[in-house]
């Protein structure tokens, strides 16, 4: 069964084509990385799926059912749980409070929210963070307490936008085991977007490769990586900023 | 603990027509002082919480003046019900404004001038509406003292329904800050992106708070123009509008006990210098009062919330040394 | 839950304690009398409130200064000035502090109206003597026990309005034609408007046009363009003060060519605050006073000849009711202390040595426009009568009565 | 009666036009703030209310007339603005919209009650004056001073463009616009930049009072009612160019005029601040624009 489905999703920013023609499909319990260089439309495409931008044309299906155009509180009520680029923390919060909004999207009950946001603070090893306000933390701190939330609200699919961005390598390790352990525990389906490549090849099942909005290579990691059209995107990209 | 703190509260809120000695000018002055933070502890739903910077108190204000005024005159219908109708007339026009509104995205300074806009606007509607307002001012009959249709000729009666009604908004506002629409509220504030990918519906969680603050706003209008007796479109008043949010900005946005105690405390200090510097030179207690806010913001931006939550959670603690 | 409790608690044991307890007062020893004044000091109307303070401190010194109230032992008027910056609201606010903190005998108020029936809420219940300075005529058409209103009401001014339109035309072998209504929407504009309707009704004349505009309007452009596409022979204006500022000047500036312009109700167009503002724009401007600044009684002379030297300015309209208010509450003083010695101060009291009087000379009636102050038993002065005032060469002159008038009204406006 | 009405229509229209003309100098001071400097200033209203007092003040008191005010009022506006931006602004150029709402608020509240206690209210308008007369083309009238006023705002807004594009400093401001930070790579002093674009912006502010009180009346509430009315031109115009505020201004101008000469001049606000919320909902941004 498919988690996500794309279908022919284009979108254009005044004369900019952000997306065209994207057709992509995610299985169930699959890890899928989507890789490109900057500016390839893989936020625009995580946009997409959750509901922040409209394409101007195609379908998203999630879990068999049609999805374009519903807003992104619905999407998350559908299953889908993300995180952001750029992290976007509950300053005034504490953690424990930013997990339980996460919690409450399934938990109607407090006592039932409050036990599903430790789980899964506790998960993410934030637990002992729970009565820090969002301000005090770092920058890795908020990755996870953005990934607590996310896994607080029970998602069958997890979007995660360069989780592993300005990690160490120590750190990037501890993530992988981590999503691995949500993927295999958990049961969710991952998409992850990532220019780590060693967290990507490491964890992803499958990876896409975005470029000018266009989708030019799938496969494994090895085939991927042994792509020469995605090297010389990479090149290009590289070369050219 | 927090039993006896509010206990104390409301022994101190009955009392306060004792300390000033049953004088019906000071009541007066007091019950204003009340009935105007019971709106500023009403909009930390929208503004504290919601992150709204909503300057529609006037608006909804107004509205439960008129439509309680009207009923009263027209039909004389108890003030009682006219308070409900109000309060429902004003949650229906805060869902005719705000629904458009938030799902438009309107946000910031947007937001905050069309909430404005909005009092300026039902002033001259009903300025031209001659069938329920119009340009002359309308007087509510007289009672020497009649609970039932909820007029008397003595403040008190109107010291004691405002205070209750702080108390009861009060409630319902900290009971609300811990339920998950508080939560909810507090995240969209924080940042709506995320709160919406968290399966926060931030346009419904808005427009609740839009409209208990308005249902809120709407009483204390109604309760303003059976004190005064008479209702008039310029009580559509954008100054409660703009007074409402600084003293909740100035109180902290969303601490529960900053708002109310710096609304009173600064309220009581306008009439102070009114009472004693407003003959000297007219308008200069206004003056000084815009001084001291605008300090405040410069130096404190956060208000002085999280000054009197600290001084709040010290002092118990002292007394149990 | 305890917060509720406590409070209606606190409902019931306190109601039921201000029902028994009965609120008496001890009768003063009267050394002073205390005079509250009501009056708009800042805000829209700010222009008259500060004429009639400046009038009741004046005319309150020279009260005092000749020994006060002789039959209640030489007592000195004190005078209590509140703000109530031109708001409704407001005078209430100010009313209910003279009543309840500084306990006044008497208050005077509030200029404007609408603010004054407000302020009766407060009064009539503590049996508080009002003599109202505003004019609009149901103040003493609704029951209320404890208010006069010495200068004529607002219907007297609309009708003498037209008397004086019509008798000018008159003298000119002209019929009005084509009369236009302009006035502001407030309580006072339309019962002054009114006045001029029912006066031209009775007369078989109709208006071509009832044009209202708002007390804040800022721009009279579109005003004026719809009193020239009626095309008036006169218009009748029914005017605040900033308000007659800004028409006077969109008159003169756009050009609008009307034969008569007669302004009613004495708050704007010809006094001198009006005539400062509007500079040139004011000539031939007129309007009905209740009160003659050039009334040729001895002692009118001297008191705006003393006005004029401490302010600097003609007293008109706001000064002039204040005048004669307070002498004529002096005479009331003076009959209550001989009459009632006991209380001489008590509202119903002074209502009935107020109602008593019935004064032909002395300093009031020397202020009054007719010279004669009786009151009906709703509180009218029975002979209340209204002026008008012309600007020419940039200084307010007398033209109506027309048995009394310093100049002829220039007619046609040039 | 159909040529009456003709008439009447031409002349609202006019009246219509030269409105707009004045409304954009004032809503240009706002523009500039907002878009170069990204600074929300919620007192801008109160500047405008503020000029237009300082105009009657010069106007009695130094000029018989208003229109030799702006000879004061721009360089004390500017100097206004000055003080204003290392008082106030500068600390909350990168506070979030918030903040920014909340003092400015508070200056607002702070304006508004100083013109309380030096004017006590009261509304106040200059004398009348020689400038203050009329001329007709046929059936029309056409005031001097209005038409005077219009054509100094358009003046004025045509220097404005030609600074905005020719010189330097005018670059970099629309740079700063589309973005701050690659104008302070550029190498441009954006506090220098900020400083003066808040001088400029209450310069206009300061024009505007004068130009404003040729024909009005102010209040302590005038403020609340331009600054309004500002917001509302600069959100149908949105922040792109000088033609833009104009072209709103105009609109809102014919927007006033028609509501208070063929409708009811009490339904005046009903009109111009109803379109404000409606072009809030339906054109998020701008007609001419980002906002």
């Amino acid at each position: 069964m498919d988690a996500l489905v794309l279908e022919g999703i284009s979108k254009n920013f005044g004369a900019l084509a952000a997306l065209t023609n994207v057709n992509m499909r995610v299985q169930v319990g699959e890890v899928v990385g989507l890789i490109g260089p900057n500016g390839a439309g893989k936020t625009t495409l995580f946009n997409i799926v959750t509901g922040f931008t409209k394409p101007d044309r195609g379908r998203v299906k999630l879990f068999g059912e049609d999805v374009t155009g519903l807003q992104p509180h619905q999407i998350a009520a559908r299953g889908v749980a993300r995180t952001f680029q750029i992290v976007k923390p509950f300053f005034g919060m504490t953690v424990y409070e930013t997990v339980l909004v996460g919690a409450y999207l399934r938990e109607k009950d407090e006592d039932n929210a409050r036990q599903r946001a430790e789980v899964a603070m506790k998960l993410t090893g934030v637990y002992h963070l729970r009565n820090r306000y969002a301000r005090e933390l770092n920058t890795p701190q908020l990755k996870l307490v953005e990934l607590a939330r996310s896994l607080a609200t029970q998602p069958k699919l997890l979007m995660l936008d360069e989780i592993v961005a300005g990690l160490t390598p120590a750190e990037v390790d501890a993530m992988t085991a981590l999503v691995k352990r949500i993927r295999d525990e958990m049961g969710v389906t991952v998409l992850l977007v990532e220019h780590v490549m060693r967290f990507v090849m490491n964890i992803s099942d499958r990876v896409v490769v975005l470029n000018y909005g266009e989708v030019i290579a799938e496969g494994s990691p090895s085939e991927v990586s042994s792509n020469l059209k995605v090297i010389e995107a990479y090149l290009g990209g590289k070369s050219g900023s | 603990m927090k039993t006896y703190s509010a206990l104390g509260a409301a022994i101190a809120l009955a009392a306060v027509p004792f300390l000033v000695g049953l004088n019906e000018y000071y009541l007066f002055l007091v019950t204003l002082i009340l009935l105007y933070t019971t709106i500023v502890v009403a909009w930390q739903l929208i503004g504290g919480y919601g992150g709204q910077l909503d300057l529609g108190a006037g608006a909804y204000h107004g509205l439960g003046a008129v439509v309680t005024g009207f009923l009263m005159v027209n039909y004389g219908v108890s003030g009682w019900v006219g308070l409900l109708v109000s309060g429902a007339a004003a949650a229906g026009v805060a869902f005719l404004i705000g629904y458009p509104s938030f799902r438009l995205g309107l946000k910031e300074v947007w937001y905050a001038l069309s909430s404005l806009a909005l009092v300026l606007i039902l002033q001259k509607i009903f300025l031209l509406w001659t069938d329920v307002a119009g340009p002359l001012e309308r007087y509510i009959p007289y009672a020497e003292f009649d609970p039932v249709f909820m007029r008397a000729g003595t403040k008190i009666f109107y010291y004691y329904i405002t205070a209750a009604l702080l108390a009861s908004t009060f409630l319902i506002v900290s009971r609300i800050r811990r339920s998950k629409t508080g939560l909810y509220l507090i995240s969209i504030r924080e940042n709506e992106e995320a709160a919406e990918m968290l399966g926060v519906d931030v346009r419904r969680y808005k427009l609740q708070a839009l409209m208990i603050y308005s249902f809120i706003a709407a009483v204390t209008g109604g309760i303003y123009a059976s004190m005064v007796g008479f209702y008039h479109p310029t009580l559509f008043d954008s100054w409660i509008s703009i007074q409402t949010a600084t003293l909740a900005i100035v109180g902290g946005l969303g601490h529960l006990l900053g708002p109310p105690i710096v609304s009173i405390i600064l309220l009581t200090v306008q009439e102070y210098l009114r009472i004693t510097l407003g003959a000297v030179i007219i308008g200069l207690h206004q003056v000084i009062f815009g001084i001291i806010l605008v300090v405040i913001i410069m130096f404190k931006p956060d208000g002085l919330g999280p000054l009197i939550d600290s001084l709040a959670r010290r002092f118990p603690a002292s007394v149990r040394r | 839950m305890v917060v509720a409790v406590v409070v209606i608690a606190a409902v019931v044991g306190i109601s039921v304690f201000t029902r028994v307890l009965p609120l008496s007062q001890p009768t003063p020893q009267v050394s002073e009398i205390r005079v509250g004044l009501v009056e708009p000091l800042s805000g829209t109307y700010a222009v008259f409130g500060n004429e009639a303070r400046m009038a009741a401190e004046l005319v309150i010194e020279e009260i005092n200064s000749k020994g006060g109230i002789a039959s209640l032992g030489g007592a000195k008027l004190k005078l209590f000035v509140e703000d109530s910056k031109s708001t409704a609201d407001g005078a209430r606010l100010a009313a209910e502090k003279l009543v309840n903190v500084d306990k006044v005998h008497v208050i005077i108020g509030a200029f404007i109206s609408s603010h004054t029936l407000t302020m009766l809420d407060v009064t009539e219940p503590k049996k508080v003597v009002v003599m109202a300075d505003a004019l609009v005529d149901y103040l003493t058409a609704r029951g209320f026990k404890y208010i006069v209103r010495l200068p004529p009401k607002a219907s007297v001014h609309g009708a003498t309005a037209v008397d004086f339109a019509v008798g000018v035309f008159q003298q000119n072998g002209m019929k009005i034609q084509r009369p236009v209504i302009v006035h502001f929407d407030g309580l006072f504009g339309e019962v002054t408007a009114d006045g001029v309707y029912t006066r031209l009704r009775d007369l078989g004349i109709r208006p071509v046009d009832r044009i209202k505009y708002p007390t804040d309007i800022t721009d009279m452009a579109p005003i004026i363009e719809r009193i020239r596409q009626a095309n008036p022979d006169v218009v009748f204006v029914v005017p605040y003060y900033a308000d007659s500022v800004l028409f006077a000047k969109a008159v003169a500036s756009l050009g609008l060519k009307v034969p008569l312009i007669v302004g009613a109700g004495g708050t704007g167009l010809a006094d001198p605050d009006s005539i400062k503002a509007s500079g040139e724009a004011a000539e031939y401007m007129i309007n009905t006073y209740s009160y003659d600044p050039f009334l040729p009684t001895n002692y009118n002379k001297q008191l705006v000849q003393a006005f004029q030297n401490r302010y600097g300015k003609l007293p008109t309209e706001a000064a002039g009711i204040v005048f004669y208010t307070l002498w004529t509450l002096k005479e009331a003083l003076e009959v209550s202390g001989k009459n009632y010695p006991d209380d001489p101060l008590s509202g119903d009291n002074l209502m009935k040595a107020l109602m008593s009087l019935d004064i032909t000379s002395g300093p009031a009636a020397e202020t009054y426009p007719s010279g004669h102050i009786k009151l009906a038993p709703n509180g009218d002065n029975l002979y209340a009568q209204a002026v008008a005032l012309q600007v020419q060469g940039g200084k307010p002159v007398l033209v109506y009565p027309f048995d009394k008038a310093q100049a002829k009204p220039v007619f046609p406006r040039p | 009666m159909g040529a009456d009405f003709g008439v009447q229509l031409l002349q609202t229209i006019l009246f219509g036009v030269m409105l707009g003309g004045v409304y954009a100098l004032a809503a240009m001071g706002l523009a500039l703030l907002f878009g170069v400097a990204n600074l929300v200033n919620f007192a801008h209203g109160e500047y405008i209310m503020l000029a237009m007092y300082m105009a009657f003040v010069f106007s009695v008191t130094i000029f018989q007339d208003p229109v030799l005010t702006p000879l004061f009022n721009i360089p004390l506006f500017f100097a206004i603005g000055v003080i204003t931006y290392l008082g106030i602004f500068k600390r909350l150029i990168k506070a979030p919209p918030l903040s920014q709402i909340a003092a400015t608020v508070g200056v607002l509240v702070l304006l508004r009650n100083l013109a309380l206690a030096i004017w006590a209210a009261e509304p106040k308008a200059p004398p009348y004056t020689v400038f203050a007369t009329s001329f007709s083309i046929g059936p029309i009238i056409v005031p001097l001073d209005k038409l005077l006023a219009m054509a100094v705002s358009f003046v004025t807004l045509f220097l404005l463009n030609l600074f905005l594009e020719r010189t330097r400093l005018g670059v970099a401001m629309r740079a700063s616009a589309d973005d701050v930070e690659a104008v302070s790579l550029m190498g441009v002093d954006t506090n220098r930049l900020f400083l003066l674009t808040t001088g400029i912006s209450l310069a206009l502010v300061g024009l505007s009072g004068s130009l404003i009180m040729t024909y009005q009346a102010v209040t302590p509430t005038s403020g609340l009612l331009f600054g309004l009315l500002t917001w509302a031109i600069v959100a149908l115009a949105g922040l792109g160019t000088v033609k833009g505020i104009l072209i709103a201004s105009i609109i809102f101008g014919l927007a006033d005029s028609l509501a208070s000469g063929l409708w009811d001049p009490r339904g005046r606000e009903i009109v111009l601040y109803g379109l404000f919320i409606l072009i809030l909902w339906v054109r998020p941004k701008g007609l001419f624009g980002r906002r």
